[in-house]
């Protein structure tokens, strides 16, 4: 057993870079930390500041084209330029690793049973028998439900949340010094991600491991960790305590980044816009929506009995966890799928049932966002071609006129005119969803559906992104239906919330009625669930958890 | 499962109905099946004629004759199907069984040879990816893709048997090909190396000289003309092979194994002059060959409970290889000491290696050894010509599909577990790239008794492959029909098993 | 016993401890005998032991035959049909109108394999399997819709001519009665079966039975044949049903009907590997034929089936075949010699090369909406008659011999290989030398060929004052089969005949033979393959409507002459009617000759008294004088 | 399914060096993007310019002659020797017909310039590759293209289609086109090969047209308006382009080793015209005596399709760049080091 204050992990100027096309790139540069046992250290920056490789090179596990430099000691030993035998002998017994998607991070061929027990057999001399047993035993231990059934279960047949457990039974095979968790929640819901949170928490507590945190969320920085070091473009920018770092930032990057990050029943009041006499732009009646049998998937209804209305100039936030159906009511309410029944209105004209060309009639009206902006806009056109598809189809305009519309469109979301001509992959995922917005405002439609926009973004994009739609919507007053997982993010923008569940409504109302006092229990958890970005207030709102247990 | 195949077999049914159905007018079209009589000079052309007409059913139009045929065909439903006669008067039926068996032998060794070789080299070149082994193969495999057999078969006939068998007059290897053959041992265990330049020097010196070494006493025993490995070589030999797959399997650090892998070694030794002694009796049969690698296996699978305790799957996996290559080597090694007197007999006259055919015609002798050397030198050519072309399809497929599976992040986790990269590469990364591949295999599998009609035809081999061109060249509905029927159902099959192949090996797919 | 055993023990023991050791001869006697094995090589494999049907007419299967069986005759390789008296005699015992006789007695003496007399009554089954009106008579059905015996042998003059059959009292005579004269008399005998064997198959038998047995059922034989002469006999059809269908196999080993393999030649089929091998051993009980060579004899034949010549000459090089023959190219020719320990020998085959010109439609042509030809040679006017003989003058024949022949076996050959001169005669056949004087070949080879295309233009200019070398004037269209010899063969003769004007078309055809007929050819060259020495063997071609008349040939005095060889005539006046016919086909212009196929036959060395004959079965017809 | 919560943003060390990686690729479209990376493959590069090369080497040497009905257009090449002339045969100390300054490749034993009938069959078999290509590539597209976007009744409908193709021979098609329509010369033959050699191609645009409509941009550009044909046309289609194209370049090597091999077994294209693989079939006997006549058309249909495979290598590298290239040690040292700006410093 490790002294509870023992340095576990040292960093000296440690340096991870990457060969392309013969140059050397730093992903990290120069970094110096140590994780003393029981201690959660969080690494936190936005994509490409070289967080999860400086955590990937601590033990070498980077492709051949990477190489790390500086010293790496795990409880002192050093790990840069060991032999490969010492290597594999610290890897999974001293140091573990908890990777963000379980579903591609763990063999999709052998059960799960089979590999915590090859763990366990790799570093210890144990039987079979024996080591099964305590692959059960850390199944129990992570919570996961019906150990001994499922030891024996292939990845696909758990759920998310479920996957994950088992790789942290996993990382805790063999009582590791150090968890380096990669991103461990951010493929989960948020109700999910608090479980999970909270049994890292129990069980580094339990074992008194060192914990080095890779993640972008502040959130659940805040609920974890005990120190916090900041990182942008490889550079560490700046390293303290929880408290220190969000309290008293020193960085400009640190406050900027704490700035951007959208604090739940924090954000201006919205007032309503909704008049009682105005045609609704949407309106949902009784909406059941149907996947088809296809092949060998059987039916799966996604969306059952759904009302909802949604008024000129209003923003309508959709909330729910994944599988809830909000996608599907996102796209069903602009014809991309077929209603099994109930009906959808869009300024009063019925889509449920109507002819193509009734809908592209319907579809001038409307404009959609799409999630990922990597896949949304085709890879093989200039992106002003996308934007300009729109009004060509519509033949509202071609030639000269259609490119001056398309650089006017581009102006409009702060994108330079010039980038009409650039394709989508020279453009970052912030400017990429912007050029969606500006295509879904091609037409000028009186109603926006924006399908969680912001998911892919980082939260200084994500901040600057949900500004410019406040401005858009304030200039232009169309109604827009936001869908999301993220409360925080409805709750800066939207006057009213629904929040799905299993395909059904549970509730919805005006935002601060549905934050401030929420109804259904399933709103009130989800609502519980959301990290707030403040070590102190979650603190808070863990003990009341505790508490209410 | 059961209702999932049945749905299948009745799709694939109609699809061969509609297919036999063109096919058959095809080939009516396609020719004059009786062109031949009308330049006889016969006296009785017209009777002859006449009679072929009504033989051939040349009076029906050919969509019409096909339901005469599939008439015929549908027998195999109640039993009884009726494939018809061929124009040389056999029937059909009895044709195609003959000719199987000959495709099968032809094909089969190449098949399995060209998976196993080129999976290997596949795996070996995607680990040691950009080096220069893996460039030299990925010129080779592109080489080999791009050959033609018919071209290769006859460098391979002129130089691998007529100049061979020249060669045995002396059995000496010259000087230049002594050189030359080293060289090559030389370059390709450098190749396997990797390091810098002295270090790749210093191995190709080293293998080179060793090569040479070799083919001294090759030459100063004269062990091309009387080839053995006695019971220290078969020992050696083998021994080796259980040390490295074992090591391959389970790691040399696992003693347990090892030991076991070393008690067959040992039985196999021991067994070496009584298995000898009872091969060399005058009732020799094929199935005697089969009692030895048995009873080796049982040893095998006994020493590998007697050694370990837990963990016996891996074990007796090792061992029963093991003791399989064991087998494999005492029949070479017997094949070997009959080498000599093959060589020797009157049908063979120191030219060993064939150019054409199944089986040499001139062999009186009975006895088994000469007979089964005789055969497997028979095979050697085609093998040969048969796995250089598909070979290097393998190399590129599992080359590529394991490039692709070292990229998953699982191989990462498995790495971050601390496993050995031996383990890494078998246990995760393999079994995951060979699920793709499997649909591959299954359809050379099928194309064994349709696919050789090339090779066939340059090695004078009467297989289905022969039957089939016969047929179409001599306008023969009938054969032609039937070597189409099975080939194809085979090729419908395939399809089928290399789905349910597919579910077998990946949990994540389920027919249903 | 036991010595061997510890002897084999002690050589396991060698083997095993010294991995270079020599002394494991104990398994096997390596024996280093005199070489008494020939291996032929077949380019299809044997189908039946019966090569009378017309399904197993092959040359594979009817060489088997011919080793296996004896008959009145055999073809020579000049090729002359010499009679074979050990087997018996034959002549003509009568011969008036309407009213012709032939006898063949059949030796005493004689045996089968299995040791049952050789008599007449075993030459009886040759008539049911070559008379339609028997077939009919004994219920064995008409063959024009499928007999019990399923013979290829209806439908020939045999079988229009023939009145009976008998059989004298010894049973060694049998007489055939034929409506009149057939020139070809001599081929139309019968031959010797086993038919005591045939019956012991129809009762069922699948053992070779005692002589008494045998006898008995050679004398039932006589019974049902005599019962056919008058109605319907069952035995003989279930007998026709296993001649048509029991003879039929790939594999012999020691589970087939010895009685099968029942016969009288100087070997009998010993076993058989399906698609590889039939093996022959010798006959000890063999009398029916020339006597074998005694001093270094053949024991063994075996015919090993190769079915391309590529690979037959590499396995002729490495030993693997003893004897090859076929039509190979230049390269294999080549090949072959190059080969050590290998004799090579060229000659020419019956088959020969010719080019016809078609006159108009053929009489053979059944589609009435055929178009009517209307070529350039079309009908007998002058203008037809001087372009045909202009064409004709113009195929460079000596050029195309010297390629195709000559140089067929080494390219640097430049001597003038022969041209063949007439359409009825081979050159060295008898005759052969008075026709080609005085049949209008001449013209044909007489000076250079750049004098006889000069002649060509000439006669064309006539016609088309402006044709000129290369000037394309009149377009030709020629029918042949696309391979590369009448490839090579088209070449030559468009590039000369460019020369007299003429424009020939170079594209071969697949099809061909079905297009024999079709008039939109002006030209066609294929060669005739005749099976026999026949003195009325060309009339078909010639005569106006010859079933092998597709050219709408047709000319009294070549219809005249031709059906006068179809009586009995002394060879001075065989030659004069062949004189006669050809003249005017060569004087019509409506055909040429070109050669007479090369053949290549080559084998091992050590292999003595081969004689490559042109007809089949070729190089086997010797068989008895093979020796090492 | 319906709905993906993942996070992008949260990108693992793959992205990362993908992101690095990128920083390369600004300012380049997708076809230069493709093109540099086809350039970086230096045999596929020599392979293009070497079939480039050949191609016109033959073509111009033998000269182009078509058949097109009553007109039959003639182009005379550099060489002066066609398969129908026969000059005289040259002969030399061993053997007739070897090659010489005036015919390099030798004689056959017609006396026909063998260089001529090389070059002649080399023209077939490139020609004959080509179409097969094209129309294998075209079928197999469309066919693929339909029934993966369409889905449903159709999909099952067109694949039950091919797998029925997949059933009959090519040899059946050859031997049938041999006889049919043998004298008509190879493009038929080629045509017909085509016809049927366009499944497996069809199966993988299948597949990623199966996966590309499930893009979002897909969805994007229905929402637009845009219609079937122009979604399949403009949005999926050049995104499936590279399996396309990869796998036709694969098919076009596949195809020369098909169409002489049913050529061998003289099944394919028919005399007078030859083929590289007639031309093996009719010397190969002449191995040991003539070897010029064998190894020709053999090195020839070597050489195209080697070249043909490794531009189809070069393309997969410059299409599909997932397989990431590893650095050998030279590239190692001459590496320089890009050091960013420090944000920390501003």
């Amino acid at each position: 057993m490790t002294s509870a204050r023992e340095a576990i992990l040292e960093v000296e100027n440690y340096s991870v870079e990457f060969w392309v096309d013969g140059v050397w790139y730093p992903a990290a540069i120069d970094m110096n930390f140590t994780v003393n046992a029981g201690q959660v250290l969080a690494i936190v920056g936005e994509s490409g500041s070289g967080k999860s490789s400086s955590s990937m090179g601590l033990m070498s596990l980077l492709a051949t084209n990477a190489r790390t430099s500086g010293s790496v000691r795990v409880k002192g030993i050093e790990m840069l330029g060991t032999s490969k035998a010492n290597l594999r002998k610290y890897r999974g017994k001293e140091v573990a690793y908890i990777f963000q998607e379980p579903m591609t991070a763990l063999n999709p061929v052998y059960t799960i049973g089979f590999q915590i027990i090859e763990t366990i057999r790799n570093h210890f001399n144990v039987g079979p028998t024996e080591a099964r047993q305590r692959a059960i035993e850390l199944l129990t231990l992570v919570e996961l439900p019906d150990p001994e059934t499922s030891v024996d279960k292939f990845p696909h047949q758990l759920s998310g949340g479920q996957r994950q457990r088992a790789m942290i039974a996993q990382a805790l095979a063999c009582d590791p010094s150090l968890l380096i968790a990669d991103e461990p929640t951010t493929a989960l819901d948020v109700t999910v991600q608090a479980e999970i949170i909270e049994l890292m928490r129990n069980l580094k507590d339990k074992l008194n491991s060192a914990v080095l945190l890779i993640t972008h969320d502040m959130g659940v920085v805040a609920d974890l960790a005990d120190d916090i070091l900041v990182m942008k473009d490889g550079f560490t920018v700046e390293t303290g305590t929880a408290d220190q770092i969000f309290n008293r930032p020193q960085h400009p990057y640190t406050q900027q980044l704490l700035a951007a990050v959208p604090k739940l029943g924090f954000a201006q009041a919205r007032p309503s816009v909704h008049l009682d006499n105005a045609q609704p732009v949407l309106e949902l009646q009784n909406l059941v929506i149907e996947y088809p049998k296809r092949g060998r998937i059987p039916a799966f209804t996604a969306v059952k009995d759904l009302s909802l209305t949604i008024f000129p100039g209003e923003i309508v936030g959709l909330v729910g966890e994944s599988g809830s159906g909000k996608t599907t009511v996102g796209r069903a309410a602009i014809g991309l799928l077929p209603v099994k029944s109930g009906s959808i209105k869009i300024n009063g004209q019925e889509i449920a049932g109507a002819t193509q060309k009734e809908l592209s009639g319907i579809r001038r009206a409307t404009g959609i966002v799409f999630q990922d902006p990597a896949s949304s806009l085709n890879p093989r056109l200039p992106i002003g071609e996308s934007i300009g598809e729109p009004i060509l189809l519509a033949g509202l305009a071609k030639g000269e006129e259609l490119q001056r519309k398309v650089e006017d469109l581009l102006e409009q979301v702060e994108l330079p005119r010039a980038y009409r001509n650039r394709y989508p992959h020279e453009l970052s995922g912030g400017q990429r969803q912007r050029v969606g917005i500006a295509r879904a405002l091609a037409l000028t439609p009186d109603l926006l559906i924006a399908d969680e926009p912001t998911s892919a973004l980082d939260v200084s994009v994500q901040a600057r992104f949900l500004d410019l739609l406040l401005e858009l919507q304030a200039e232009l007053k169309f109604a827009c239906l936001f869908i999301s997982h993220d409360l925080a993010v409805v709750d800066i923008l939207a006057h009213r919330i629904a929040v799905m569940q299993n395909g059904q409504l549970v509730e919805a109302g005006m935002r601060d009625q549905i934050l401030k006092n929420p109804q259904d229990p399933y709103t009130q958890r989800l609502i519980a669930a959301v990290p707030v970005p403040d070590p102190a207030v979650q603190r808070a709102r863990r003990e009341a958890r505790l508490g209410r247990d | 499962m059961f209702s999932y195949i049945a749905r299948r077999i009745g799709t694939a049914l109609l699809i061969l109905f509609g297919s036999s159905f063109i096919v058959y007018n095809l080939e009516a079209l396609s020719g004059d099946p009786i062109a031949e009589l009308r330049t006889s000079a016969a006296r009785n052309r017209d009777f002859l004629i006449a009679y072929y007409t009504r033989q051939l059913e040349l009076d029906v139009p050919p969509p019409l004759r096909y339901f005469h045929w599939l008439q015929g065909i549908a027998g195999i439903f109640t039993g009884h199907p009726n494939f018809g006669k061929a124009r040389d008067g056999l029937s059909v039926y009895g044709e195609i069984a003959a000719a199987i068996p000959v495709t099968v032998r032809l094909v089969l060794g190449a098949t399995i040879l060209a998976i196993l070789l080129g999976i290997t080299v596949g795996v070996i070149t995607a680990i040691r990816q950009y080096s220069r082994l893996d460039y030299s193969m990925t010129f080779i495999s592109f080489l080999m893709f791009s050959l033609p057999i018919f071209w290769v078969a006859v460098l391979l006939k002129q130089y691998m048997a007529i100049e061979f068998n020249n060669f045995l007059a002396s059995g000496q290897i010259g000087i230049e090909w002594l050189l030359i053959s080293s060289a090559v041992v030389g370059v390709i265990v450098a190749g396997l190396v990797s390091g810098d330049r002295r270090r790749v020097i210093t191995v190709f010196s080293g293998s080179f000289i060793a090569a040479a070494l070799m083919l001294l006493i090759v030459n100063w025993t004269n062990w091309i003309l009387n080839p053995g490995m006695g019971v220290l070589g078969v020992g050696v030999v083998v021994g080796g092979i259980g040390v490295g797959i074992s090591t391959i399997v389970v790691g040399f650090e696992n003693k347990r194994v090892l030991w076991a892998t070393l008690t067959v070694v040992a039985a196999t030794i021991a067994a070496y002059f009584p298995v000898n002694y009872w091969w060399s009796s005058s009732d020799m049969n094929a199935l005697n060959l089969l009692w030895p690698v048995l009873a080796l296996v049982a040893v095998a699978v006994a020493a590998a409970f007697a050694f370990t305790r837990v963990d016996r799957g891996p074990a007796i996996r090792v061992t029963v290889i093991t003791s399989v290559f064991a087998g494999l080597f005492l029949i070479i090694d017997r094949l070997f000491q009959t080498w000599s007197i093959y060589l020797n007999t009157d049908g063979i006259n120191m030219r060993p290696i064939p150019t054409f055919g199944e089986a040499n015609v001139r062999l009186s002798s009975d006895n088994f050894w000469i007979l089964f050397e005789d055969g497997l030198l028979h095979v050697v050519l085609p093998t040969i010509a048969l796995t250089l072309i598909s070979f290097a399809g393998y190399v590129r497929y599992s080359r590529a599909s394991l490039l692709e599976v070292m990229n998953m992040d699982y191989i990462r986790t498995a790495r971050a577990k601390g496993l050995s990269e031996r383990t890494v590469i078998v246990r995760h990364a393999l079994r995951n790239a060979m699920i793709p591949l499997t649909t591959l295999m299954a359809f050379d599998f099928a194309g064994i008794l349709g696919g050789a009609i090339i090779t066939e035809s340059v090695f004078g081999w009467h297989g289905m492959g022969t039957l089939f061109r016969n047929a179409i060249s001599s306008q023969d509905l009938n054969l032609l029909m039937g070597v189409f029927a099975i080939t194809s159902f085979l090729a419908v099959m395939a399809n089928l098993v290399a789905d349910l192949m597919y579910s077998a090996l990946d949990p994540r797919i389920r027919v249903r | 016993m036991k010595a061997k055993r510890t002897l084999r023990a002690v050589a396991v023991i060698a083997a095993g401890l010294l991995s270079t050791s020599t002394a494991v001869s104990v398994a096997t006697s390596a024996s280093a005998a005199a070489r008494s094995t020939v291996i032929v090589n077949e380019t299809s494999a044997m189908t039946s032991l019966n090569s009378g049907t017309p399904d197993t007419n092959l040359v594979t299967n009817s060489d088997i035959g011919y080793l296996t069986g004896a008959g009145f005759w055999y073809y020579d390789n000049k090729p002359n049909l010499i009679r074979n008296t050990t087997f018996g005699t034959y002549k003509i015992t009568k011969n008036v109108a309407n009213d012709f006789e032939v006898s063949y007695t059949v030796n005493k003496g004689l045996v089968w394999s299995d040791g049952t007399p050789i008599t007449g009554v075993d030459l009886l089954l040759s008539h049911i399997l070559g008379s339609s009106d028997y077939s009919k008579k004994a219920g064995l059905g008409d063959p024009n819709d499928g007999a019990a015996f399923n013979s290829g042998g209806y439908g020939s003059p045999y079988d229009s001519h023939i009145k009976g059959v008998s059989l004298s009292d010894d049973k060694y005579t049998v007489t055939l009665k034929y409506d009149s004269f057939q020139p070809d008399w001599a081929i139309f005998g019968p031959g010797p079966a086993p038919v005591h064997a045939l019956e012991l198959m129809v009762d069922g038998k699948t053992k070779l039975q005692s002589a008494a047995v045998n006898l008995a059922a050679k004398a039932q034989f006589l019974t049902d044949f005599n019962a056919g002469l008058n109605g319907s006999v069952k035995r003989l059809k279930t007998m026709g049903d296993i001649w048509s269908n029991d003879y039929n196999i790939q594999t012999i080993d020691s589970k087939t009907n010895p009685l099968l393999l029942v016969s009288n030649g100087g070997f009998i089929v010993q076993s058989a590997v399906a698609n590889q091998s039939v093996t022959l051993v010798r006959n000890p009980k063999y009398n029916s034929g020339p006597k074998l060579y005694s001093a270094n004899p053949i024991n063994k034949v075996i015919f090993s089936f190769v079915t391309d010549g590529s690979p037959a000459a590499q396995a002729l090089g490495n030993g693997e075949i003893d004897v090859y023959d076929g039509q190979p190219d230049t390269a294999t020719f080549q090949q072959l010699k190059g080969l050590s320990g290998v004799t090579v020998s060229t000659d020419t085959t019956m088959t020969y090369e010719h080019i016809d010109l078609r006159v108009g439609n053929s009489a053979q042509s059944t589609d009435p909406n055929e178009p009517a030809y209307d070529g350039p040679f079309k009908g007998n006017g002058q203008k037809a008659r001087d372009l045909r003989k202009a064409f004709l003058l113009a195929v460079p024949r000596q050029a195309i011999v010297n390629k195709f022949v000559a140089q067929a076996y080494d390219p640097a050959n430049q001597a003038d290989a022969t041209v063949m001169n007439s359409h009825f005669l081979l050159p060295g056949q008898a005759g052969y030398s008075t026709v080609t004087a005085a049949n209008g070949s001449f013209t044909y080879r007489n000076g250079t060929q750049a004098q006889r295309t000069a002649q060509a233009l000439a006669l064309v200019k006539k016609w088309y004052p402006s044709a000129s070398a290369g000037s394309k004037t009149v377009p030709i269209k020629m029918l042949f089969k696309n391979n590369s010899r009448r490839i090579g063969e088209n070449l030559l003769i468009g590039n000369e005949a460019a020369k007299a004007g003429f424009d020939v078309s170079n594209v071969g055809n697949a099809a061909w033979s079905k297009k024999l007929d079709d008039p939109s050819y002006d030209v066609a060259m294929f060669a005739w393959a005749p099976s026999a020495v026949s003195q009325t063997g060309s009339n078909a071609n010639y005569q106006s409507d010859g079933s092998n008349n597709h050219y709408g040939w047709n000319d009294a005095d070549v219809d005249a002459a031709t059906h006068a060889l179809e009586g009995l005539l002394s060879p001075a006046q065989v030659t004069a009617k062949y004189l006669a016919a050809d003249k005017q086909v060569i004087g019509n212009a409506w055909s040429l000759p070109l050669y007479q196929w090369p053949q290549v036959s080559a084998y091992s060395s050590d292999l003595k008294g081969i004689k490559p004959g042109p007809l089949v079965p070729n190089l086997l017809w010797n068989y008895w004088e093979w020796h090492f | 399914m319906s709905e993906n919560n993942q996070n992008p943003n949260a990108v693992d060390a793959a992205d990362e060096e993908r992101d690095l990686i990128a920083k390369e690729t600004v300012g380049l479209s997708q076809g230069q993007l493709i093109r540099k990376r086809f350039l970086n493959h230096k045999p596929a590069v020599f392979s293009l310019f070497f079939l480039i090369f050949v191609t016109l080497f033959v073509y111009s040497a033998s000269g182009i002659h078509l058949n097109w009905g009553a007109t039959p257009i003639t182009v005379q090449g550099w060489w002066p020797y066609t398969i129908t002339d026969i000059p005289e045969t040259v002969f030399c100390d061993t053997s007739v017909g070897c090659p010489t300054w005036q015919h390099p490749f030798g004689q056959d034993p017609l006396g026909r310039d063998y260089f001529a009938l090389v070059m002649r069959g080399a023209e077939q078999s490139i020609v004959v590759m080509l179409i097969i290509g094209f129309f294998g590539g075209f079928i197999g597209t469309v066919v693929g293209a339909i029934s993966g976007y369409f889905r449903g009744w159709v999909d099952a409908v067109l694949m039950r289609f091919t797998d029925f193709i997949i059933t009959i021979p090519a040899i059946i098609i050859g031997a049938v086109i041999g006889f049919r329509v043998g004298n008509l010369g190879v493009v038929p033959l080629a045509i017909y090969l085509g016809l049927f050699s366009w499944t497996g191609l069809s199966r993988l645009v299948r597949g990623e047209f199966l996966s590309l409509r499930e893009r979002e941009f897909v969805d994007a550009a229905r929402v637009a308006g845009a219609s079937n044909r122009r979604i399949i046309f403009k949005h999926i289609l050049p995104n499936a382009m590279g399996v396309i194209i990869v796998s036709v370049t694969l098919m076009l090597s596949g195809a020369i080793l098909l169409e002489t091999g049913l050529s061998y077994i003289g099944f394919g294209v028919q005399a007078p015209d030859v083929s590289l693989g007639s031309l093996i079939s009719d010397y190969q006997d002449s191995f040991t005596v003539s070897p010029w006549l064998f190894y020709w058309p053999g090195v020839l249909i070597i050489l195209i399709a080697l070249s043909v495979n490794f531009i189809g290598d070069g393309l997969r590298d410059a299409f599909d760049p997932r397989q990431r290239r590893q650095i050998s040690r030279k590239e190692l040292l001459k590496a320089t080091f890009k050091k960013p700006a420090d944000p920390t410093q501003n």
